[in-house]
């Protein structure tokens, strides 16, 4: 193994969103969860960028930071929202806040 | 391991020596020029006028007790301060201490690393800084502490904005994210009728530069922004349950992010190394300490901003202002690359 | 396109009156209505210049404009009309004017609003007669739902909300149908040619299989027969109309319905003429049993409205009837039916309106004896009810008639059963007439002359409609309603010469469709001319 | 070059490893640092394939704005009321592994048996540095190539920021929970003590609070806490 | 003269139009003399024409315009004159002008007099038009025409619910019998391709005898409705709620013989049809029979004038079906003349009673009001058929027909009714003008009614008397010879005086002998009629009751149509289709609420779904996808 391979990223990048995606699964406080959630786009990211070194391209990293853009704005309202639930609920409990199933 | 890396190692410790050095005399000199500054004397008693008080003062913390809150959370208070104090002084490394010298015949260059996002590196090893901070205050299980940190943590993200916004402005003009480049921009000449004058950012950007050292000082939370620590309201903030060495971690950290960013404004927006004659690091050096009184007259002069103020004055007055320069950069260049 | 874009002017005009008064925020009541009546009014201008500019001789579609749209996928703005449509856009352009005039004192809350439902709403059906591009024509036909569905559910009456969304959804269903058959029509046309094309025109050229023509007809005509609305798909009429402000009445059924009847005959039949010569005996006996079902519901109710509504169910069936009869006498009936039936039943609901308006109830029971305190308004119901109940002479007779004899030539029992209507038409209607117009208000006592004081002795005096006890102090006694009044009259007679006119002398109304109809039967052999 | 080989290995090594902490630790501040060290791990990987303005925007983004916003709310929320990381469904957390080992499998055999299909285009290392550098690339790209979807990233972080200025607004209109013990500004930690019921805010709550009790308070506004004169006549009119 | 034919039916539906709109603010009693003079004009123009017809033999025609240019079917809207419509012109003319001349008097001071004489010429223009259309559906539609003046008419005075419900009873029974009348046209357009008279009369014989059978049905459908025959019938009697210059000028002179008009009109089928024509004979000689069961046992005059009528319209219906096609327009032509007279006589007697219409608060009216008494006496004694008055004639003839053609059961009948009629008749004129008088003088002060009414009874009176003698003799006179024309084809049978002396006698001495029981039993009072009635028991009290026709009616069709229209409003539209939709919103709901629960709020849940999709998907790229398995 002399040289990088393009899996070596691959499997960073698909392990990190597997781990990212079982902590959605297995947490329950919701700021954990966001977290996992930022460690799945980020590993989405390492896919674009790996892809991109792979082949030569930009497209991959101008698709990674828009990823990154969304990111910031999702993780804004996110936490906006969250702030807002430990106002109303005084829980960051996500089995808790079940409103969607009413 | 080729040479060159070998040699931007080598200039790394040096660079990072030294900072410790400055650091420890800048505060003696604080000491100094603010006793001045109210009128006292100031250390005077170790050493020929107290100068080595900060020697004193650092075996002094070395061998407090180390105190460990029982509620404390263990680990990441152990961490805090070592973060702290390993960011401080790592964004020093792209600021550029002139051009390459030949030593042992190997040609060095006077960087760590001359690195095309360069700018974006600083702000970014800043942001980060940030953490010890939150978490020092998060560990020490203590009400003030925490308020600390969050204070710090909303403070310094809204101004890492301003600080990042307000360097737009030169970046636009130079065209590069790199400091080396902006330097070499820096030191030609410029002609404006009888007038030669430099090409320093500060005097195509004044706005940003204003901007840029306000904003730096919140960033490195001192006076009249350092309502993180705020000792009449928090009790020393993020750092009231740490002593010893673990709180002179902090106190370093603090130190030399002053140092560093003051090396950063001085390189962006002074010419860096550029002087009037015979360029070198003592410009550099010169124009870092003109920051740094900047800094020590500011603690003495101007009192405590109250939070609401802190952060109003980000948002509602620093941002829009380096908006309308950033638009307005933005016409000039494209105004002077005839695109218009 | 070398001369005026008169579709377009005419289309957009009242679109351009609801911009204006959407962007002058606050106007005052009045300046709106001026608003919206101009627009409407320049609206029917155009309409009439280019009934002026139209080629009676012609049997294709005239005043085209085309401009390319999004030309990759085949939809562009292609307008054009021919003797199918320029009547039904002139129906329609005038039913906006009078409508508006109708809404003039009636409508008191969010006029605003209303005045640029009611705008758009125009633009909404102008542009579904007009345009021949299949994606612009679904746009018209849901923007013309949305504004129906809003008027019904803010401006109606206590039930509103109920009717509205039923009306949404049943008619949306429709459209989803059809939209689902327009994408399938689509892209069987690309499959065989090649090209990408939404244009009516061009698709009719097609050549669909069998299997394929049952289905997509089947879309498009459930889409139609729902808007026109054939049994069984007829219940969210009553409900609608009844809850209706007058005006929306005014266009649902003068418009609205005549949407689905024009939508069969421009693209169920053109485009899938061998599903339609299937489905036609279904059809057929679909739309007999509307006829007779309509006149037979109408027959027992209470509410003015909804006696109304059900006479409609029974009209438009002979509109289905008529086309899917497959010849001349058939097609002019179809037409007829539908530009009688929106002048009829507009004028009805106006009428309906004028007393809702002052009594503020629509039960026939809290009427009476109305022609003697509104003797104008009595001679326009009079005249309305005979042209509805099929009078020859007036206008809905012609259109029944030539619908019932088309189809006795093709289906004689339909037309032996469908012509059964001519009684219960006249039952129903005259019943409604006796009780609302005629005889005395409920409570009101005998006259002195009336033979029914005189039987005092050798029988008790028949009980007076709704007797002396069940006289309610919140009714408005029929007796202090006051005549129908200038603006009333003005938004009546043009409908009662209209009426008279079509029921005299159809020959120019014929005569317009007449190239474009044989064209449109040509497929089917074109029996009849 | 196997120290590149292995510096990767190392830093993808460091990164799972941290991503994994970041999972099982309970304490919800532990697992944000170790997601920080993920995310360095996951910058320098970036600085490896050459995306160094990733690199540091990642760091920047990420590390510096978006995990610190993380911890801030982190430290607002009640200790107390953070759950535990065992949820109480243990088959949700089996579920969860499963899940997660079937999907690893079925990406890692898709990694193994790709068949390369894209063409190498023009940046490589030589092709970005003729052109100025990765910035510049970049920056050429985007404002050229990607001008719309640019824009529209912008709006979406206008409407973003325009969102998370509507969720932070105190609701005014709503009646105060009764359940709401944490009514406190960052700028005012002083408590009054006794003085509580001057304070509006709180005497609007109705929180009668007690001495184990956080109070960590937000206000816009210091003023909010301080009632006038003239505001304390009123009052006494109105009752 | 063709060319000035359309004058005829425009001056009065200009009356009528000009009365309408302006009649209530601008011209109110003076629509009166508008209308009365439109028609006088019409009548006078019609006279050169019927002279013209006379003298040349020949039918003329005015086209005016194309009404409908529907392809194949186009209709024309033709003026056509022949012997038979000018016959009608005259009549309609004539009766229509005397009609308006008396309502200027009986209407007078009524409120709603410009509504009356506005409808009126509309009626006058309508029924012309009827008469001088060339085709069968310009005939329809001024059929439902003079439908519509005779429902405007009956409801005139629309306050009293009895009359509305009466106009609205005629017009709907009307309908009825335009069902079959509507359809016979279709099927005429179907069977021959067009509609209009000639064209229909060259091709009769290309079709089918059965085709034929059923037009001719059909067509004799709209006649059953229109000249209330037997079943529908029952509207006309309550059509006596209208005005009674109505009553004489529709539902006695014209409109309702518009269905035998139409039969003679369409006489080149109905002919081709032995079945079509014993059907016709059976209900004409059933409904004359009925009607004059009924007349017998009503008290109020307009009523027994106007089952008189019904009975009448039978004669003449059996006179077409039995093939006296001629005798039965004679018939139609006195009939309208002492019909005419007999109903405005009875208006007259009703005017001069304080619209009391009941016999039996009536008598002894003789002395004052005279003329009105002898004029009704004509009349009725016309109608009753005796010698010589007009009556006698046609009717008379009729019968002869029946023996003519061998209907001998016909005959009989017909005898049998010739005998009511006379008894019902005079029992009409014994009662209210003989005898005591059975009214309150205190309330009641009898008088004669003004000269503008008393005017047209005596002329109407002169021609009840005179008109028979166009027809004399029987079966070879001046009309027979003139209508002869119109029924191509038909011969005037040659009949031996002695036949004709013989009928003429026995009609006679039944007439004769009604006018002696009705005198024994209301003026001497020898017989009691409450006695005979008493005998007949159930017999009287079905007559009484009208056969209670009504009532079958009610129970058969009104209620159970009605209750069947509930039941599919109530059930099949709000339970069934609505139900029907309901149901799928609600199956919609419930699914939805059903599969809702799949939403349990919990993020993991949604995660794990997702994953789960994700692996789906892959796997099955993989496998299927692939050529990793393969």
């Amino acid at each position: 193994m002399n040289e990088l391979m393009p899996e070596q990223f691959m499997f960073l990048s698909a392990a990190l969103f597997i781990i990212g995606m079982v902590g959605v699964l297995t947490r329950r406080n919701v700021l954990v969860i966001f977290m996992c959630v930022e460690l799945m786009l980020a590993s989405v990211n390492i896919a674009f960028v790996g892809f991109a070194w792979e082949f030569s391209q930009m497209t991959g990293q101008i698709f990674a930071l828009f990823v990154i853009a969304i990111a910031a704005a999702e993780a804004v309202i996110g936490l906006g929202i969250i702030m807002a639930l430990t106002r109303q609920r005084d829980t960051v409990d996500i089995n808790e806040v079940r409103e969607l199933r009413q | 391991m080729d040479a060159n890396l070998l040699s931007s190692y080598i200039f790394a410790v040096i660079v990072l020596n030294v900072l410790l050095g400055l650091m420890a005399y800048m505060t003696y000199i604080e000491r100094k020029v603010m006793a001045a500054m109210q009128d006292r004397i100031g250390p005077n008693r170790t050493g020929p006028v107290g100068l080595l008080q900060p020697i004193a003062d650092g075996l002094k913390l070395l061998v407090k007790e180390d105190i460990i809150p029982k509620h404390a959370d263990r680990r990441i208070f152990l961490l805090a301060p070592l973060l702290s104090f390993v960011l401080a002084p790592v964004a020093a490394a792209v600021i550029p201490f002139g051009d390459s010298i030949t030593v042992f015949g190997h040609e060095v260059n006077l960087y760590v690393a001359d690195i095309n996002v360069a700018v974006l590196y600083f702000l970014a090893i800043g942001s980060m800084g940030v953490f010890g901070i939150i978490l020092g205050g998060y560990a020490s299980a203590n009400r003030y502490s925490l308020l600390g940190g969050l204070r710090a943590a909303a403070q310094v993200i809204s101004y890492e904005i301003i600080l990042g916004l307000s360097l737009i402005g030169v970046i636009i003009l130079s065209g590069s994210l790199s400091l080396v480049e902006i330097v070499n921009q820096q030191s030609e000449t410029l002609t404006i009728g009888p007038l030669q004058l430099p090409n320093w950012f500060i005097l195509s950007q004044p706005l940003a530069f204003i901007i840029f050292l306000i904003a730096a000082v919140a960033e490195t939370n001192r006076a009249p922004f350092d309502l993180p620590e705020a000792e009449t309201e928090l009790i020393g903030g993020f750092h009231t349950e740490y002593s010893g060495f673990r709180f002179s971690f902090f106190f370093l950290a603090e130190y030399i992010s002053m140092i560093v960013i003051s090396l950063f404004a001085a390189t962006i927006f002074l010419g860096g190394t550029d002087g009037p004659i015979q360029d070198g690091v003592w410009w550099l050096a010169l124009k870092a300490c003109i920051f740094l009184f900047f800094y020590i007259w500011l603690r003495t002069t101007v009192p405590r901003f109250r939070y609401d103020q802190l952060m109003g004055l980000a948002w509602k007055v620093l941002l829009p202002l380096v908006l309308i320069n950033i638009l307005l950069t933005g016409f000039i260049r494209l105004w002077g690359l005839g695109m218009l | 396109m070398d001369s005026l874009p008169i579709l377009s002017l005419m289309t957009y005009s009242p679109l351009v009156g609801a911009l204006i008064i959407l962007f002058w925020v606050n106007a005052p009541a009045n300046a709106v209505r001026w608003i919206a009546l101009i627009a409407a009014s320049v609206s029917l201008v155009f309409s009439l210049i280019m009934l002026a500019m139209f080629d009676r001789s012609d049997s294709g579609m005239q005043l085209q404009e085309t401009f390319r749209w999004l030309p990759d996928v085949g939809i562009e703005y292609y307008l054009g009309v021919d003797g199918i449509s320029v009547p039904l856009v002139i129906l329609t352009t005038m039913l906006v004017v009078i409508a508006i005039l109708a809404s003039w004192d009636a409508i008191q809350h969010r006029v605003r609003e209303y005045m640029i439902v009611m705008l758009l709403l125009a633009t909404g059906m102008i542009g579904v007669f007009v345009s021949l591009n299949l994606f612009l024509f679904y746009i018209f036909w849901e923007v013309v739902l949305i504004p129906m569905a809003l008027m019904i559910g803010i401006w109606g009456s206590a039930n509103r909300i109920y009717a509205a969304v039923k009306f949404f959804l049943y008619t949306l269903a429709g459209s989803l149908l059809m939209l689902v058959a327009i994408v399938a029509t689509y892209q069987s046309y690309f499959e065989q040619t090649g090209e990408r094309t939404l244009s009516v025109l061009q698709l009719s050229q097609g050549d669909y299989g069998t299997n394929f023509q049952m289905w997509v007809f089947l879309a498009f005509f459930f889409a139609f027969a729902i808007k026109i609305p054939l049994w069984p798909f007829h219940t969210w009429l009553p409900d609608a109309h009844v809850e209706a402000p007058t005006a929306g009445s005014v266009l649902l059924a003068g418009v609205l319905l005549k949407m689905g009847g024009y939508g069969l005959m421009r693209f169920n039949l053109p485009m899938f003429p061998d599903a339609a010569e299937a489905f036609a005996p279904l059809i057929i006996v679909l739309s007999v049993i509307a006829i007779i079902y309509g006149a037979l519901v109408a027959l027992v109710q209470t509410d003015l409205k909804k006696l109304i509504a059900y006479s409609s169910v029974s009209h438009m069936g002979f509109v289905t009837l008529g086309i899917f009869a497959f010849n001349a006498q058939g097609m002019y009936g179809a037409m007829i039916v539908m530009i009688s039936h929106g002048l009829v039943t507009g004028a009805l609901f106006l009428l309906v309106g004028v007393v809702y308006h002052r009594a503020h109830t629509r039960a026939i029971e809290k009427f009476g004896g109305l022609a003697t305190n509104m003797p104008i308004y009595a001679s326009f119901f009079g005249l309305f009810m005979f042209a509805s109940l099929g009078l020859p002479g007036l206008s809905g007779f012609v259109g029944e008639f030539l619908a019932i004899l088309a189809a006795f030539r093709e289906y004689p029992i339909a037309g032996i059963i469908s012509m059964a209507v001519v009684v219960l038409s006249a039952w129903y209607m005259m019943w409604m007439f006796q009780r609302v117009v005629w005889q005395r208000a409920p409570g009101e006592p005998p006259d002195h002359d009336d033979p029914e004081l005189k039987l005092a002795g050798s029988e008790a005096p028949p009980k007076v409609a709704g007797g002396s006890g069940d006289h309610h102090h919140e009714d408005v006694d029929p007796r202090t309603l006051s005549d129908v009044n200038a603006k009333e009259i003005l938004t009546l007679v043009p409908l009662a010469l209209l009426t008279i006119w079509i029921g005299v002398h159809p020959g120019p109304f014929m005569e317009l469709m007449q190239p474009a109809l044989e064209a449109l039967l040509e497929p089917f052999g074109g029996s009849g001319f | 070059m196997a120290a590149e080989v292995l510096i990767f290995n190392l830093l993808s090594a460091v990164a799972i490893v941290s991503a994994v902490a970041m999972i099982t630790m309970r304490n919800p501040v532990h697992s944000a640092i170790a997601l920080v060290l993920t995310f360095v791990n996951v910058a320098a990987i970036f600085i490896m394939l050459r995306a160094e303005f990733l690199a540091a925007v990642q760091i920047i983004v990420y590390t510096g704005a978006v995990l610190v916003l993380i911890l801030f709310v982190l430290m607002l929320v009640n200790p107390d009321d953070l759950p535990e990381f065992h949820s109480g469904k243990p088959m949700q957390n089996v579920f969860g592994f499963g899940v997660g080992l079937i999907l690893l499998a079925e990406i890692s055999v898709a990694i193994l048996t790709r068949t390369v299909v894209a063409e190498p285009g023009p940046w490589n290392e030589e092709g970005v540095a003729a052109a100025g550098g990765n910035i510049q690339v970049i920056g050429q790209l985007l404002y050229s190539g990607y001008v719309l979807p640019i824009q529209a990233t912008a709006l979406v972080l206008l409407a973003a920021t325009i969102g998370a200025l509507f969720l932070g607004r105190p609701d005014e209109d709503q009646e105060p929970s009764p359940k709401r013990r944490t009514v406190a500004t960052i700028s005012l930690a002083h408590t009054r003590g006794a003085d509580d019921d001057l304070i509006p805010a709180l005497r609007a709550a109705n929180i009668k609070r007690e001495a184990g009790d956080r109070d960590l308070i937000m206000a816009r506004d210091a003023d909010e806490f301080t009632t006038s004169a003239e505001e304390e006549e009123k009052k006494g009119q109105s009752e | 003269m063709s060319s000035w034919l359309f004058l005829i039916p425009l001056l009065p539906l200009a009356a009528a139009v000009i009365n309408f709109i302006l009649g209530r603010w601008f011209l109110q009693h003076a629509s009166q003399w508008l209308a009365t003079l439109a028609v006088a004009g019409s009548f006078i123009l019609s006279i050169p024409v019927f002279l013209e017809i006379v003298s040349d033999e020949q039918a003329i025609s005015q086209h005016l315009y194309t009404w409908i240019p529907a392809g194949d079917f186009d209709i024309p809207v033709t003026l056509f004159v022949d012997q038979l419509t000018a016959t009608m012109l005259l009549v309609v003319t004539g009766v229509g002008l005397l009609v308006h001349i008396y309502s200027i008097g009986y209407m007078h001071g009524d409120p709603g007099i410009y509504r009356f004489f506005s409808y009126l010429p509309l009626f006058v223009f309508s029924m012309l038009m009827l008469v001088m259309a060339n085709n069968f559906l310009v005939l329809f539609v001024f059929w439902e025409a003079v439908g519509l003046c005779s429902f405007l008419l009956i409801g005139f005075w629309y306050r009293r619910r009895s009359a509305a419900s009466a106009a609205k009873k005629a017009f709907i029974v009307n309908r009825v019998g335009d069902f079959g009348f509507g359809i016979g046209i279709l099927l005429i357009f179907v069977t021959y391709g067009t509609i209009e008279y000639a064209g229909v009369f060259d091709m009769v014989g290309d079709a089918s005898q059965t085709t034929i059978t059923v037009i001719a049905l059909l067509l004799f459908t709209g006649a059953i409705g229109k000249s209330a025959q037997l079943p529908l019938f029952v509207w006309l009697p309550d059509a006596m709620e209208g005005p009674t210059p109505v009553s004489a000028l529709i539902h006695a002179a014209t409109m309702v013989t518009a269905g035998i008009f139409v039969l003679a009109r369409a006489y080149p089928v109905v002919s081709q049809s032995a079945d079509a024509m014993m059907v016709i004979s059976i209900v004409g000689i059933a409904t004359a029979f009925v009607a004059a069961t009924i007349a017998v046992t009503q008290y109020d005059i307009k009523k027994v004038v106007a089952y008189s009528t019904v009975s009448q319209l039978g004669f003449m219906a059996f006179a077409i079906g039995t093939g006296a096609w001629i005798a039965a327009i004679f018939h139609l032509v006195t009939h309208a003349f002492f019909k005419g007279l007999l109903f405005l006589g009875a208006g007259s007697v009703i005017h001069g009673m304080h619209e009391e219409q009941d016999m039996r608060k009536m008598g002894g009216l003789k002395k004052y009001m005279p003329i009105t008494y002898w004029t009704f006496l004509i009349g009725a004694a016309a109608n009753a058929g005796i010698i010589p008055l007009a009556g006698f004639w046609s009717k008379d003839e009729i019968i002869l027909g029946t023996w003519l053609y061998d209907h001998t059961v016909i005959m009989v009948i017909a005898f049998i009714t010739a005998f009511f009629t006379s008894l019902y008749m005079f029992r009409a004129v014994f009662m209210t003008f003989h005898g005591e008088e059975r009214f309150n003088p205190d309330e009641v002060h009898p008088h004669e009614s003004p000269r503008i009414m008393t005017i047209p009874l005596i002329v109407l009176a002169v021609f009840a008397a005179t008109i028979g003698f166009i027809g004399f003799p029987p079966e070879d006179g001046w009309f027979h010879h003139f209508l002869i024309n119109a029924f191509p084809g038909l011969t005037l049978p040659d009949v031996a005086w002695s036949t004709i002396f013989i009928f003429a006698g026995i009609s006679t001495l039944i007439a004769l002998s009604g006018l002696f029981i009705q005198y024994m039993a209301y003026v001497k009072k020898s017989i009691s009629p409450a006695g005979i009635a008493g005998l007949l028991g159930p017999l009287y009290k079905l007559a009484a009751n009208r056969w209670y026709l009504d009532e079958i009616y009610d129970v058969l069709i009104v209620r159970p149509l009605v209750a069947f229209s509930m039941f599919l409003w109530r059930f099949v539209d709000a339970q069934v289709i609505d139900g029907t939709v309901n149901g799928v919103a609600t199956l919609v709901t419930y699914t939805s609420q059903q599969w809702r629960k799949a939403q349990t709020g919990l993020i993991a849940n949604y995660v794990f779904a997702i994953a789960l999709g994700a692996i789906i998907i892959i796997g099955a790229f993989m496998i299927f996808g692939s050529n990793l398995f393969q």
